[in-house]
């Protein structure tokens, strides 16, 4: 009905790896790939988790979305405008509309800052009315009761949970659209893992906002999200409603992933992974499919690289094995582009 | 007595007198002074009674700036004006004893900023033409009323402001003999006492001595110094203890044309390698200084008839200097100032070919002392030459010693490791005086310590402010501090100072700022008072309303031909 | 690890409300320096000077520059102590005390003005470098490179020639050369500092480098800045009495290196050390204090590299 | 092979000495890990497991210090020996252990060989061939490439630091194993990839193992046993399954509620309100009394004994005044849910 | 980024960083007022004399000619003559660069070493008594003024106790003595040591303190780090602990070797003055006041590319030690 609130097209993202003064005179061209062409749309309300391993590219990708980065190629839409094209006054409204909350509570505010300067700060920057009412407002938002209690606390006496608590609070007192989450819960116990991710959850439901959940953690992404992309090596290989992703994994790195997740059950029988070895670093990575070496199923077409094949509702696996070939070939408009696409990423590689 | 003057200026006599009609406040004063050289103990000192003094009596601020004497002369040379008033001192050494350093370096033609140096930018045709003409006046006598003409003029015009003069406080340990001290002490620039001393209780004498003198055997290249020029060669003539000209390896010398031709008879001598001294070496060693005027700068400005050709040799032994014109200084300055020397060996390390880099093999002179050990910089070791035709030293090796302080020289002379040690700063001094096992000695300088005002800008400019300058001081108490009272108060106007050959033995007309020695700051005031100056409330100092503030010449230009028209008589220098 | 990030209660009391960073960061620092009591003792002797510095000069028994006189006339030269003259005299006559006294102020300007000029520069610099990185940072390290290849008292003449030689000519220099630690360390606290996602948080809702700068590196290189002031202070002391020492300094204000220069220069250390011990001993306490408050605070900043060491 | 247990811990107190006086970390704990046996210790943040281990293998901070109980290795002892003694006695050759952070325990420069080199020195004859040799079957035996002992650690990765520290400790061939947080740090795959070795381990090997980790399902997949550790105390000890099907203690009823289950992604989470105290001097009340949502004023004023309650199994324990009350009686999840409504 | 670019890069670095550092050493020194000529002047020599001596000196060229053929001397290692002496530069300097070294070089050493050693041992002890109070001793020598502690010496050590000589570095006449002996010989002789101790003393207590300090924080920080806590877990007796501690420690304090050199030659020029140690600090100050540029020129560049290969020299062996060092870090 309406455009999508945030929409990535084709979305790369390469660090150079020059650094010395020999390197800038005659240039280097060893990148690396943190970001391969990543494309998805996140509408309002909705709730997007990426998950993947560490150093897969997701912190890059979040950090792209956010306008810290300069994306290298693609595009990133915000309510229809292109990033790239955004004045002051649209950069700015960008900044209070699309918030962020960092993995780490502990180094994700300002340890010079009382809790209240901390929520005072944006709200500053955005000339709104920073009043105590609604620091505790969003205090209370956040369950941090009673809230005056905290008003002036430092971070050093705050617990973890409150922290991170404090920290979701600075992203909401703007009153955001969008909130980009870095594995916001990945270092807090778990009794509070739990409730700061019913927090968030609620609060998407309730205030109506859209978010993009990052985590290398299937098992609590559950709990937030509507719709799960699967990210190795800079690229999404697969992506699915929650439920779907989580019951029927397609790519055979999803299974993987799937599969290794522990259950607190002792009842529960689980067979332990069987794949090998470690992520590589995304640099100098020739074509094909980015998981061919570590995966059980590969086959020698992996040594191209596959494109994003629609499977059912939904749903998108970027893998040889459940490549419709034919398909590829035959639909018209969409496969012309995805066909584009695909020729597009492999003369990169 | 010291500290009468000392509570305040705001009872200024004058605060009310020209009340409604002061001119411009005198702003505060920038005074350099040389604080990156030996005697910065003593000037500051000296000035650090001068500067209440003056600021007590004139009601006028001073600022005391601590300069290196590069910074200082540069800037004082090129007329940058960043201050009105300078002070420093000039330093003992036996070619001032002449007169004409000091009538040039105060010629108009060297006043402004032409980077050359008029100790007070002091702008005077009437001097500068006497300046210019006693080198070569028809006879001595002449020379000499010249200068004395020369030195009332300045001290009417309040030149320069002198306190003291620049004592020499030395000091030795008590078994050495100081037979030939005379006047001149255990100074440096004697070199007899050098020659002659000897240690009791040791087989060798220590000298202190200054690093930078003895950086290079190629000792023409320094700058003079009695070490190189006086013991280890020795000079045609030279100054004995007491300062008196002696002949020194001449063993006659005749004037003849008025002065414009001297002829020098040298002693039968040898170098320290057995060749005998001849009138070829003298010829060489002064044909070679003047024509390395950039290695040898003292002795460019002899004017040879006929460049230096005019030295001429006229038998083995005689040597005939022929100038274009008197030229008086020749005989006190130049020819005590540097050694003969050895022209075979000089030829041999290419000092002909390449003057100012050119190694010494082997130092050859015809001094009382060779040398036997030579650390640049560090030390040189001397044996006494027995067969010197000039002096016949004692037989002990002497060693001079480089000190970078005279702390450390002091404290070796206290340890018994340093025999003689000269030109100790004053509080040092007395020390050493009551120490036990050393003797000490004070030459009474012929330089003087100055103030040297600037002629050509406000407020110095102005005759009355000099003179109430010169009034304000404190003479007895700014010796009594800096040279324990030793020094002698120097009360007149000129560069010379009383102690100096030149200066009149009556001087009843050389005029005085006072003759108080602790200063007459009323008069001082006074002064100032009838010629319009006046105090504000916070009595400090006014110009008179119509004071004519504005320089004499522009800032870093020169007095030009219409202002002052003598200039397009005098030669350029 | 764990512990000292959990002790929300441990740390005593809430702190109580709208207390603004300075006050709240002062008053910590001093219960900090209170501890202990090495440190409390320097506290308090450099308030003391501090007090000295005020006041000092008012309350001198004489004028520093007064020449006293013997009844017959001659000046009372190098007297050993007395009751007219506790510390006794110098050897141009003049009362060690009250010279010690007045000294007071001109070693107190030097510490602060020295110690603020190093980490004025050395901030600007590091923070600049840190911050803005690229050629900016190359720039900027090269000339720091530079600055720690000269040696300091030879240069610090050198500069001093393009300044009018005096007292603040002096402090001056010694800030323009000493600030070179304080840039390096501060610097790589800066990158270290910049990399944490509160950084990235604040760039995130759209803070501008500026405020970034101002509202959060700074005060998270705060303790640090007050290490290295208190270092800097001592250091600028220091070599201020070197220069003084060498004759690089204005020597009519009797600051305690002019003091022990002319000490020194009179050749009295062994007949007069009255002269000459008390300002030795007194610079060598109030760079010690300055030292032991920063090493206090350093000690106390857990998390914060050590860097005492790492001087100019 | 002797008839003690292998490790018994008995009524452990262990003080940290602190600005605000001792603190006590571990009040009161008392387990027994028997031959071959997988021990699992939970909890959260702060409750006192990786003190409880450092204790046994002798690696208290300076300022901690066993207060009173004992720990006793095959009957021997241990709480009361120096350096010297732990060293000759247990350490490594007994008792080895994974500290927690270990990715930045192993000394950077030192290559991997002579890490283990040095370990093998102190505590065994082998030569070093032979030690090298054991070092590259455990580096095998771990899934790391044996050709790459001489590494330095900062050419593995993460994942890879890790298995090289669990090869350091279990190459000498220990009886028992303390391992702090394995896989904390580490992605899912490369936890489960770690677990499998360690599975593998048990199945090849007689060693024993205490896990010590903030992740119940991984005790629940690995372990045979556990304890719930809450603010120093054991709130619960015993066999897996027991504890997982019929939890005795509020705390460990909640935590384990409080995981996410893959499996159940619409599953409600249970919360704990509030962090697990710190406890200065003498612990003598529940330490997890103000968070209970069951908790009763008796319930601060005595320490509740780990002791086996009328129903529990052989060796279930646990350490709770109302255990009866509260999970005999009614349904815990019905009396929770009456609870929170009351207070809402 | 390869190991040879690595070091290509590093190199090309430090050769830009020193011709900076040359040309900003030229331009600092022609822009300070005055010049040997100015001083000529002043004892008395004639202008065409002072005309003359500059025009030998090259003063009268325009500043980029001056400087280009500055440049050229430079890269045909002419260094020119001193201004003042006329003697050539390196004639000049060399004995007294090497009476400095001669000092500092075994001084830093030493006290680098007495001082990593004591640092090491109060790290060891953090918080303890001994450490509190241990370091007081070396805090005050610390902070005293280089001269001011020299002075001291010399008045108790040689003046009053009269055990050593109060300055110089031989006795006067004694290289007279031996006249055959080469430049090095005098340095191995008792009358040598005697006069070396004090100096060297002055040197050693006045820097001690600032290696010690760092490796007293290095320590306590290495000790607190996870590795340390592994070693004494893993049962390395401590004897081996501290030879792993210390060598980690000791990476900081290394780093700063070619710095505290520096420091303590600079810190020299006073105590030179005090022992009056025939090194280059006097000559420097010297020739800084007279303005004698190609040996102050040449002195500052030397001093100036030691420390920048010292660091050069440094950051190599750090990879050499540190195995961790990535050759691609530009930091
Ligand atoms: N500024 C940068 N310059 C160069 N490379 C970078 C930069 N930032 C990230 N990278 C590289 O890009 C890759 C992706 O990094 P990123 O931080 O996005 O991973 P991640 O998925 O967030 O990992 P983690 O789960 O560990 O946070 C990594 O190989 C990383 O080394
Ligand atoms: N050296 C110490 N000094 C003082 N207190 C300490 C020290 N070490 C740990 N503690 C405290 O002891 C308690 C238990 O700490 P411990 O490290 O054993 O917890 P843990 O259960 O391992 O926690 P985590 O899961 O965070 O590792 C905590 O409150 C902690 O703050
Ligand atoms: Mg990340
Ligand atoms: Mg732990």
């Amino acid at each position: 009905m309406n455009d999508p609130l945030m929409e990535l097209d084709e979305m790369e993202k390469y660090f150079s790896r020059s650094s010395g003064f020999l390197d800038s005179l005659f240039g280097s061209d060893e990148y690396v790939k943190a970001v391969d062409g990543v494309s998805f749309t996140l509408d309002e309300n909705e709730v997007v988790g990426v998950i993947g391993e560490s150093g897969c590219g997701k912190t890059t990708l979040l950090k792209t979305l956010m306008g810290l980065h300069d994306p290298t190629g693609g595009e990133i839409r915000y309510d229809g405008t292109p990033l790239s094209s955004f004045d002051r006054s649209e950069w700015k409204a960008f900044r209070r509309n699309v918030q962020i909350i960092f993995q780490d509570p502990f180094n994700s505010i300002d340890p010079k800052m009382s809790v209240q300067e901390t929520l005072k700060e944006p709200l500053k920057i955005h000339d709104m009315e920073a009043s105590e009412e609604r620091i505790l407002d969003v205090l209370e938002q956040v369950e941090l009761n009673p809230a005056r209690n905290y008003l002036n606390r430092l971070p050093q006496q705050l617990s973890g949970g409150e922290k991170q608590r404090v920290s979701i609070a600075r992203a909401l007192v703007t009153e955001p659209d969008v909130i980009l989450a870095d594995e916001p819960v990945s270092m807090l116990d778990v009794s509070t893992q739990a409730s700061v991710l019913n927090l968030l959850s609620d609060l998407t439901t309730e205030l109506g906002v859209s978010m993009i959940y990052i985590s290398h953690d299937l098992s609590t992404v559950g709990y937030v999200c509507d719709q799960i992309k699967v990210m190795y090596l800079g690229r999404i290989v697969e992506s699915a409603p929650t439920q779907t992703l989580l019951d029927d994994p397609k790519h055979p790195y999803t299974q993987e992933l799937v599969s290794a997740v522990p259950i607190p059950d002792p009842h529960h029988q689980r067979d332990r992974t069987s794949i090998e070895g470690a992520v590589a670093d995304p640099i100098g990575l020739g074509s094909g499919c980015r998981f061919r070496d570590r995966c059980p199923d590969r086959m020698d077409i992996c040594e191209k690289t596959p494109m994003n094949v629609e499977h059912g509702a939904e749903r998108e696996v970027a893998c040889h094995l459940h490549y419709d070939h034919e398909r590829r070939v035959q639909t018209g408009a969409d496969g012309a582009s995805a066909n584009q696409r695909a020729t597009g990423t492999e003369g990169d590689d | 007595s010291g500290d009468d003057s000392g509570d305040g200026t705001g009872d200024g006599s004058g605060g009310t007198a020209s009340d409604g009609e002061l001119g411009e406040r005198v702003p505060s004063l920038a005074c350099p002074y040389w604080s990156d050289v030996g005697r910065a103990p003593t000037c500051e000192e000296q000035l650090s009674v001068a500067k209440p003094n003056v600021e007590n009596a004139l009601g006028v601020q001073v600022e005391l700036q601590p300069k290196d004497i590069a910074t200082t002369i540069s800037e004082w040379n090129n007329d940058v004006r960043k201050f009105p008033i300078a002070y420093w001192y000039m330093g003992n050494t036996g070619g001032r004893l002449d007169p004409n350093p000091i009538m040039v370096r105060n010629m108009i033609t060297r006043a402004g900023g032409d980077g050359l140096l008029n100790s007070s930018h002091y702008p005077s045709c009437e001097f500068s033409k006497l300046a210019h003409d006693q080198v070569s006046a028809p006879s001595l006598d002449k020379r000499n009323e010249m200068v004395r003409e020369g030195i009332k003029i300045m001290s009417e015009d309040a030149a320069h402001i002198p306190t003291t003069n620049t004592l020499n406080f030395n000091a030795a340990r008590s078994a050495v003999n100081t037979e030939r001290v005379g006047q001149a002490g255990y100074a440096k620039n004697n070199p007899r006492f050098h020659i002659y001393s000897s240690v009791e209780d040791k087989d060798q004498m220590v000298f202190n001595a200054d690093g930078n003198t003895m950086a290079t055997s190629a000792f023409p290249r320094m700058d003079s110094d009695s070490l190189w020029n006086h013991i280890v060669t020795s000079t045609l003539m030279e100054y004995d203890e007491n300062f008196e000209l002696q002949q020194n390896m001449a063993a006659s010398l005749e004037t003849a044309r008025e002065g414009k031709r001297i002829i020098v008879e040298i002693k039968d001598a040898t170098f320290h390698n057995g060749d005998p001294v001849t009138a070829e070496d003298v010829q060489y060693t002064f044909q070679w200084n003047h024509e390395n005027g950039s290695v040898v700068p003292d002795h460019t400005a002899i004017p040879y008839e006929g460049g230096a050709d005019g030295i001429k040799i006229v038998d083995d032994k005689t040597v005939e200097f022929n100038l274009k014109q008197a030229y008086w200084p020749f005989i006190n300055k130049k020819l005590q100032k540097r050694g003969i020397y050895h022209k075979q060996s000089f030829v041999e390390s290419g000092a002909d070919e390449n003057p100012s880099n050119f190694t010494l093999n082997e130092i050859i002179g015809c001094g009382p002392y060779q040398v036997v050990n030579f650390q640049p910089g560090q030390s040189v070791t001397l044996d006494p030459f027995p067969d010197c035709a000039a002096h016949d030293p004692p037989n002990q090796r002497k060693v001079f010693l480089a000190f970078d302080s005279k702390q450390g020289a002091a404290q070796g002379l206290q340890a018994g490791e340093v025999d003689v040690v000269s030109q100790l700063p004053t509080g040092l001094f007395d020390q050493m005086k009551q120490a036990d096992g050393i003797q000490t000695n004070v030459f009474s300088g012929f330089m003087g310590y100055h103030f040297h005002p600037h002629h050509g800008v406000a407020p110095t400019k102005f005759l009355e402010f000099r003179r109430a300058w010169g009034k304000a001081l404190n003479r007895k108490e700014i010796n009594q501090v800096s040279q324990s009272g030793q020094g002698e108060p120097q009360y007149h106007g000129s560069h010379f100072i009383t102690t100096h050959p030149s200066y009149p033995d009556d001087d009843s007309d050389v005029y005085k700022y006072t003759t108080e020695p602790t200063g007459e700051p009323e008069a001082a005031k006074q002064l100032l008072e009838e010629n319009g100056w006046g105090w504000d409330d916070q009595g400090r100092l006014h110009y008179p309303p119509d004071a004519d503030l504005s320089p004499l010449w522009p800032k870093e230009g020169t007095p030009s031909e219409e202002d002052f028209p003598c200039l397009s008589e005098l030669p350029e220098d | 690890m764990a512990w000292n990030t959990i002790p929300m209660n441990v740390l005593g009391k809430e702190i109580g409300r709208d207390q603004s960073y300075l006050i709240r960061n002062l008053s910590r620092g001093f219960k900090v320096i209170w501890r202990d009591p090495t440190s409390r003792f320097a506290f308090l002797y450099l308030s003391a000077l501090l007090v000295l510095a005020v006041v000092g000069q008012e309350i001198t028994p004489y004028s520093y520059d007064r020449v006293f006189y013997a009844s017959e006339g001659g000046i009372l030269r190098s007297q050993p102590p007395s009751i007219a003259h506790p510390l006794g005299t110098t050897s141009s006559g003049r009362d060690v005390l009250s010279r010690l006294v007045y000294g007071v102020q001109p070693t107190v300007i030097t510490g602060f003005v020295g110690g603020a000029i190093i980490i004025g520069i050395g901030m600007t610099v590091g923070v600049l470098a840190g911050y803005v990185g690229g050629w900016v940072e190359s720039t900027l390290m090269r000339i720091t490179d530079f600055a720690y290849s000269v040696p300091t008292i030879p240069f610090a003449i050198v500069l001093v020639s393009f300044l009018e030689v005096g007292f603040f000519a002096s402090i001056i220099v010694i800030g323009l050369i000493l600030w070179r630690g304080n840039a390096r360390v501060l610097r790589s606290q800066v990158i270290q500092i910049k990399e944490r996602p509160f950084i990235l948080a604040a760039k995130a809702t759209g803070s501008s480098r500026i405020r970034i700068i101002v509202k959060h590196i700074l005060p998270n290189i705060a303790p640090m800045a007050a290490l290295f002031f208190s270092l800097g202070v001592g250091y600028a002391i220091l070599v201020n009495a070197g220069l003084a020492f060498i004759g690089v300094s204005s020597p009519f204000i009797p600051s305690w290196g002019v003091m022990i220069r002319n000490a020194y220069q009179s050749g009295t250390m062994v007949q007069a050390p009255w002269w000459s011990l008390p300002p030795g001993i007194l610079i060598s306490l109030t760079v010690m204090s300055a030292f032991m408050i920063g090493r206090q605070l350093e000690d106390s900043d857990e998390d914060e590299r050590s860097v005492t060491g790492a001087g100019p | 092979m002797s008839s003690e247990p292998l490790l018994e811990v008995e009524n452990l107190t262990i003080e940290y000495d602190t600005r605000q006086g001792p603190l006590t970390a571990v009040s009161n704990a008392d387990f027994t890990v028997e031959d071959g046996e997988y021990f699992g210790l939970v909890g959260e943040s702060g409750c006192g497991k990786s003190t409880l281990a450092k204790s046994i293998i002798g690696g208290l901070d300076d300022n901690g210090r066993i207060a009173s109980g004992k720990l006793k290795y095959r009957g021997e002892e241990l709480q009361d020996l120096g350096d010297a003694e732990l060293n000759e006695k247990v350490r490594w050759k007994e008792i080895a252990y994974i500290p927690q952070a270990s990715m930045n325990s192993l000394d950077p420069m030192q290559r991997l060989s002579e890490q283990a080199l040095e370990i093998a020195n102190v505590h065994t004859d082998l030569s070093e061939e032979e030690a090298l040799a054991q070092f590259e079957e455990m580096f095998e035996v771990v899934g790391l490439p044996e050709n790459r002992i001489r590494d330095y650690p900062h050419q593995f990765s993460g994942g890879m630091q890790q298995r090289a520290i669990i090869a350091l400790a279990l190459f000498l061939q220990p009886s028992i194993v303390i391992a702090d947080e394995p896989t904390t740090a580490l992605d899912v795959i490369m936890q489960d990839q770690i677990f499998k070795y360690l599975d593998e381990i048990r199945d090849s090997t007689e060693t024993s193992m205490i896990l010590i980790t903030h992740d119940i399902s991984l005790v629940f997949e690995s372990c045979d046993e556990l304890a719930v550790m809450h603010g120093g105390q054991i709130a619960e000890t015993g066999p897996i399954t027991d504890v997982y099907d019929d939890p005795k203690h509020p705390y460990s009823y909640l935590l384990q509620r409080a995981f996410p289950d893959i499996r159940f992604p619409d599953r409600e989470l249970e919360t704990i309100e509030g962090t697990p105290p710190q406890q200065f001097g003498d612990v003598d009340y529940c330490t997890f009394a103000n968070r209970c949502p069951w908790a009763e004023e008796g319930c601060r004023e005595a320490a509740p004994p780990l002791e086996a309650s009328d129903t529990s199994a052989d060796g279930h324990r646990a350490a709770c005044f109302r255990t009866n009350e509260i999970f005999e009686q009614e349904d815990p999840a019905e009396s929770l849910a009456a609870i929170r409504g009351d207070q809402s | 980024m390869s190991t040879a670019r690595y070091f290509v890069n590093r190199t090309l670095q430090t050769v830009l960083l020193l011709w900076g550092i040359l040309t900003f050493l030229f331009l600092l020194f022609r822009a300070m007022p005055g010049d040997p000529g100015t001083l000529m002047l002043n004892s008395g020599a004639s202008p065409e004399a002072v005309a003359a001596a500059r025009a030998r000196w090259g003063l009268d060229e325009p500043i980029h000619i001056q400087y280009l053929q500055y440049v050229r001397s430079l890269a045909t290692f002419n260094l020119g003559n001193s201004l003042t002496s006329g003697v050539p530069v390196w004639e000049l300097v060399r004995m007294k660069i090497f009476n400095t070294f001669i000092l500092v070089g075994p001084a830093t050493v030493a006290f680098y070493i007495i001082g990593s050693i004591v640092g090491a041992v109060l790290g060891s002890k953090r918080g303890t008594k001994l450490e509190s109070y241990g370091i007081i001793p070396f805090f005050v020598m610390g902070t005293m003024p280089s001269f001011f502690l020299s002075i001291i010496l010399v008045v108790v050590f040689a003046m009053y106790l009269d055990l050593f000589p109060t300055s110089g570095m031989f006795s006067a006449g004694f290289l007279a003595l031996h006249p055959e002996w080469p430049w090095w010989r005098p340095y191995f002789t008792q009358d040598f040591l005697h006069h070396y101790i004090l100096p060297f003393t002055a040197v050693i207590l006045r820097y001690v303190y600032s290696p010690l300090l760092v490796m007293r924080t290095s320590v306590t920080e290495v000790m607190g780090q996870d590795f340390t806590y592994y070693h004494r877990i893993t049962g390395l007796p401590s004897k081996k602990r501290l030879k792993h501690v210390s060598k980690h420690a000791s990476l900081p304090v290394i780093t700063l070797f070619p710095t505290s050199m520096l420091q303590a030659v600079s810190g020299l020029v006073l105590i030179e003055v005090v022992f009056n140690w025939p090194g280059i600090g006097n000559l420097l100050v010297h020739s800084i006041l007279g303005r004698d540029y190609p040996v102050v020129q040449f002195v500052f560049f030397a001093a100036a590319v030691s420390v920048v290969l010292g660091n050069y020299a440094v950051d190599i062996l750090y990879g050499v030690i540190d195995p961790r060092v990535s050759v691609t870090d530009d930091a």
